[in-house]
């Protein structure tokens, strides 16, 4: 069994499997306490609590004018690599031919070599990112192993999957393997770190939304 | 026709722009051959040259004094191109087939002089003809 | 009580008489007692982006990333991954989230104190939606079980435990009451069997503040409603919500509550002041388990219906006023409009700070920061934002709705010897009455 | 036979020119994707190139590569490979010759000692003290063993003898191995293929006789000069792949239009061969362009890889079955620490409560 077998093979296998047991632990752990419910009289004006959960995601797309100047590196470069990884992830047609293995849903894929440019894009701003988070003292001092082991997890696919397309540092298939096998490694940290966030921040800022919507605040 | 055939001569007929980096190359080898006597080949086949490019490259280069062809393993074609020292030579297969396609940048091309080992074999079989034995010697060479 | 000196240098003060052990397990039991679901999923949610950073005044004026709202909550995020999380066995297995020391709480103590206002601004700039404001009200939970708040703040604690007031005893309310009423010339209930609405008050105002006093009972005069003070539930501010004493916060909110129904208010009226308005409006719930069966109002609030229904009427002043927002009662209370309503039917026009309404700075003196001498030059420092914002506003007056936003601005004012006043929009309405 | 004439020498009593050699040389250094100059110094080099002796073992296999190869045998200019080598022994053309031919292998092996090559198909049993193929009746481990002995170097034609192959697949009843992992003291060429290229197999040899050295290979010991390059960089639909146009199946639109192959299950991003330019069947075509993906025959077990219809960067195992598992898995933990942070809590409540009670 050479290396891509591995990698396609027990590797992925391995890997997603941790990945749905983790999401499933962390999740179910987290959604089977008790949820707090606020008995107080709502505002006359607040909204349903479905409508301020969706609210809060929706405000929270976007920074308060306020904030911008301040953290306008981390917002902007933040959306650059979100929508770069997802437009690698599902629009690059091999990716969505994985996709389509594991849920038999497809989709139109985009041009790969505007893949390739995103993708590329992608690693800048990741990289810059890790700069940022280098170089703040804010992000020094609160930055946790996670922070550097979640970012590592998240530049290598992309890394390497820039590398097989250029086919650079060893061969296709070699990279191909490697590839494959640095997306296992992000299937096996993501439930365990905070690349969970892909899944909590819609409960966490709707948790908050039903809260300040409640009282007829903003969020 | 086929899809897939359509395919291929759509694909065939593409302008890479390689006939134009070929051509750009021939001064720089007809300078060096004049400044050293160096000989150059350019593998046309070697090049992910698309059929359009080839017959571009052709015509650009056009025809001039000297047609030669070879029988040797199928047909050879030498051509002097209308610039001097600048020959087309393809080498088609006994089946007809394209096997090789060069472009040459020589006052002759190596190809279409006479090996020394040839001659001397040739010298030999002459020798033999005037010495009267000359029929068991073509009556051999015959099998070739 | 002692106050003592981190290893780092970090003042911070220890009441009671228990082993650091004792202290430790008391603070993470507490803090994790209540946690729900929502908390729970902030807790895991946040992705170090440091954005809440420059949300906080703290950390805008003193630069310094230990101010950063996340971090105040360093500690105990690792109780939590550590004790509670759905992974709590792994973090105790391979020790990735060590046990909390009590020497960090220490440390800590200055974070979720002297540099927290819970103002929640922090919480809209978060992109996770993590209201770290609630977050660290869970933290001092911990913090007051295990005896380490600011000395200042345990000895309100304690007074009020015996008072009921942090201000003064039940027995001499009446008095004060009444000697405002004869100082201001306004007729004043007080302990009457029964009334429509129970009126509350701050401590401030049974002090220096006593006007105000004064000014809601010739409001509600003039309405001519049936109101009252009463002995057996005046105190409105609630300083177990502030310290994390939540028997107390439960003990405070029940006194007033279960006073108004029981003289049969449809109304408990709630002073000009901040945390009174999310411990009564929005936690006293918690306690019943149902919204209690009468209706709880801010002093914005009732001011701005009370005129926006035309019950009382005032004279328009004519000139400009920048409003600064409480934060418990707008940003954390949903109350935006009221005061500007109210300002607007004073014939202010009004000029807005560069932040307002929910985006509005702290004052810097909330979540009992104020009250916690040792925070002062920190708080003053804070102060800076809003100065340089009032002046950029360059409006005549500048009005609040919370008395004790107006202390912290008072005081800011006087440390920066910056002659603005601060002024109440209560004030303002009684010294504007229409028929004076 | 042990030849002492140079193939020039040989040549010229046949009446083939020089210019012969320098037309051949032009040809395979196009194929090798060697500089055009090499072609006249490959000329000179066959041209004092002795005849070589071949022996040719067939083992496990089923005449695919002798058959690809002899079908090159049209007459054209490849041909002349076949008055370069002395094919002193082949067993399936001589099958019919029986003692005979044997004796003519070992004459050969006698006379050429250590100048030989030898060019195996087919991959060697080794299960049952290798029963399961015998010629003469001696186990093919034998034969290979005995002839490769004295040779100069080991070609081992076709993916059967190059890695295993067919044989070897998934359960290899017969124990089958690559002629590589038998023959360990003498360098081994793996030309791979089912079957390989013609001119793959002619153009090795004539490297080997013209420079007089095996051929630069790759860390599956092929020789680079035919497999460098993957069939995905050199197919002519590779445009279709950059521009994200894809067949979705063998009769929808995009099969139609002639658009990459690459859903379907094509392997030429991790099959490196030279079909997509030497191509088949005299020039004609190749799988791809017939309509076909390729199925990988020239890389390792390529008949174990998952399916010739699975595209490449789907799993190989089925990940949902685990999954389901995983979740479960999942969800008893995550209930279960939930329970237990619960009644954590219900403990704290109930201890926090006893000093004031009591």
């Amino acid at each position: 069994m050479d290396l891509l077998e591995v990698a396609r093979g027990p590797a992925l296998q391995v890997s997603l499997a941790i990945f749905v047991f983790g999401v499933t632990w962390r999740l179910l752990g987290l959604l089977l306490l008790p949820w707090r419910t606020d008995h107080s009289e709502p505002r006359g004006t607040a909204p349903s609590a479905i409508v301020a959960v969706l609210q809060a995601n929706l405000r929270k797309m976007w920074p308060h004018k306020t904030f911008v100047r301040a953290t306008v590196f981390q917002f902007v470069n933040g959306y650059v690599f979100h929508v770069g990884l997802a437009i690698v992830v599902f629009l690059f047609a091999p990716h969505i031919l994985f996709i389509k293995s594991l849920f038999g849903v497809t989709w139109p894929a985009l041009p790969s070599n505007l893949v390739y440019a995103v993708g590329a894009i992608t690693l800048f701003s990741l990289i810059a990112g890790l700069l940022h988070r280098l170089t703040s003292p804010v992000l020094q001092l609160i930055s946790r192993a996670d922070d550097y082991i979640s970012w590592l997890v998240t530049l290598l696919p992309v890394a390497t999957g820039l590398l097989a397309i250029i086919q650079v540092g060893a061969r296709y298939e070699t990279l191909l393997a490697l590839h494959i096998l640095s997306i296992c490694l992000f299937f096996i940290w993501f439930p365990f770190g905070k690349l969970m966030h892909a899944f909590t921040f819609f409960l966490s800022r709707g948790a908050t939304g039903v809260r300040l919507k409640h009282r007829g605040a903003q969020i | 026709m086929g899809g897939t055939a359509m395919t291929t001569l759509l694909a065939q007929n593409l302008n890479s722009e390689l006939a134009d980096a070929v051509l750009r190359e021939i001064p720089v080898l007809m300078q060096r051959l004049l400044d050293t006597g160096e000989t150059g080949t350019i593998d046309l086949r070697s090049l992910p040259m698309t059929d359009w490019d080839r017959r571009q490259l052709a015509t650009r280069l056009g025809e001039g004094e000297v047609k030669a062809f070879v029988t040797v393993g199928g047909t050879s074609t030498v051509i002097e191109t209308q610039f001097a020292g600048v020959w087309w030579i393809r080498h088609e297969g006994a089946d007809g087939r394209i096997a090789a396609e060069q472009v040459v940048v020589a006052r002759a091309p190596e190809f279409l002089l006479a090996h020394p080992a040839d001659i001397e074999a040739a010298q030999r079989r002459l020798s033999a003809l005037l010495s009267g034995s000359a029929e068991a010697q073509f009556g051999e060479a015959g099998h070739g | 009580m002692t106050a003592r000196v981190t290893a780092s240098g970090a003042p911070y003060e220890v009441q009671g008489e228990v082993s650091d052990k004792d202290r430790l397990n008391h603070a993470m039991r507490t803090f994790l007692k209540e946690f729900g679901a929502q908390a729970s999923i902030q807790m895991e949610s946040c992705v170090r982006c440091g954005m809440c950073a420059n949300a906080c005044h703290f950390y805008i004026t003193m630069q310094d990333p230990k101010y950063t709202p996340i971090y105040k909550l360093r500690p105990f995020e690792q109780a939590y991954s550590r004790h509670f999380g759905p992974f709590a066995p792994l973090f105790r297995l391979f020790g990735i989230a060590p046990s909390v020391t009590i020497q960090e709480l220490e440390e800590w103590q200055r974070f979720l104190y002297d540099s927290c206002n819970m103002c929640g601004r922090c919480t809209l700039a978060c992109p996770m939606g993590i209201d770290i404001a609630e977050l660290v009200k869970e933290a001092r939970h911990g913090m007051y079980a295990a005896g380490l708040v600011p000395d200042r703040l345990e000895l309100m604690d304690r007074t009020t435990k015996k008072w009921g007031s942090p201000a003064t005893p039940p027995e001499d309310f009446a008095d004060i009451v009444n000697e405002a009423a004869e100082k201001y010339g306004v007729k004043i209930n007080v302990d009457l069997p029964k009334a429509d609405i129970l009126v509350t008050v701050a401590p401030a105002e049974l002090t220096e503040h006593t006007k105000a006093l004064a000014d809601i009972a010739k409001i509600l005069n003039r309405m001519g409603v049936s109101w009252t003070y009463s002995s057996g539930g005046f105190e409105a501010s609630n300083i177990g919500f502030i310290n994390g004493d939540v028997e107390l916060q439960e003990k405070m909110t029940r006194k007033i509550i279960d006073r108004a129904i029981e003289i049969g208010a449809h109304t408990l009226l709630l002073p000009e002041c901040g945390h009174a308005y999310g411990a009564a409006r929005w936690e006293s719930a918690r306690w019943y388990g149902k919204q209690p069966p009468i209706s709880i109002l801010h002093m914005m609030e009732f001011l701005a219906e009370s005129i926006n229904s035309g019950a009382i009427s005032v004279k328009p002043i004519g000139s400009t006023a920048s409003f600064h927002d409480p934060c418990q009662v707008v940003r954390r209370g949903g109350l935006k409009e009221q005061p500007r309503d109210v300002l607007r039917a004073l014939g202010f026009e009004i000029k807005e700070l560069a932040d307002h309404g929910p985006l509005a700075f702290c004052c810097g003196g909330g979540g009992g920061v104020v009250s916690c001498a040792r925070a002062d030059p920190l708080r003053n420092r804070a102060f800076e934002i809003k100065r340089r914002q009032v002046e950029d506003a360059g409006a005549e007056h500048f009005v609040t709705g919370c008395g004790q936003c107006r202390i912290t601005l008072t005081m800011g004012a006087k440390h920066a010897k910056w002659d603005k006043k601060t002024e109440s929009l209560l004030e303002l309405v009684a010294d504007n009455l229409e028929g004076e | 036979m042990a030849e002492t004439r140079t193939l020039g020498e040989f040549l010229v009593e046949r009446g083939v020119s020089r210019r012969a050699f320098l037309k051949y040389s032009s040809y395979l250094a196009t194929l090798m994707a060697l500089p055009p100059s090499a072609a006249e110094a490959m000329a000179e080099g066959l041209a004092k190139a002795r005849r070589q002796a071949v022996i040719w073992l067939s083992f496990q296999e089923c005449t695919g590569c002798t058959e690809s190869l002899t079908r090159a045998f049209s007459p054209t200019l490849e041909d002349l490979i076949f008055n370069f080598i002395s094919l002193d022994y082949h067993h399936t053309l001589m099958a019919v010759s029986g003692e005979a031919a044997e004796n003519a292998r070992l004459q050969s092996m006698a006379e050429n000692k250590g100048k030989y090559i030898v060019m195996a198909d087919g991959s060697v049993p080794m299960k049952d003290g290798g029963v399961y193929s015998t010629i003469a009746g001696r186990t093919n481990l034998e034969t290979l063993h005995e002839t490769a002995k004295d040779a100069f170097a080991v070609i081992s034609v076709g993916t059967c003898a190059a890695f295993g192959g067919l044989p070897h697949a998934d359960p290899n009843p017969t124990g089958a191995v690559a002629i590589q992992d038998i023959v360990k003291d003498k360098p081994v060429i793996n030309i791979p293929g089912c079957p390989p290229i013609p001119d793959v197999m002619t153009g090795t040899v004539a490297h080997i006789l013209s420079f007089g050295k095996l051929p630069e290979l790759d860390d599956l010991k092929r020789p680079k000069a035919f497999f460098g390059e993957t069939i995905h960089d050199r197919c002519y639909r590779r445009p279709f792949y950059q521009r994200g146009l894809f067949a979705k199946s063998f009769d929808d639109e995009g099969a139609r239009k002639g658009w990459c192959l690459y859903e379907v299950g094509c392997k030429g991003p991790v099959t490196y061969n030279a079909c997509a330019t030497l191509k088949w069947n005299g020039g004609v075509s190749f799988p791809i362009q017939s309509g076909h993906g390729c199925l990988g025959c020239s890389e390792p077990d390529f008949w174990d890889k998952g399916g010739f219809y699975r595209p490449l960067p789907t799993p190989l195992a089925s990940v949902r079955e685990h999954v389901t598992e995983a979740a479960a898995a999942g969800a008893v933990l995550g209930g279960a620490a939930a329970w237990l942070a619960r009644s954590q809590q219900n403990a704290y409540k109930s201890e926090t409560k006893k000093p004031e009670e009591a």
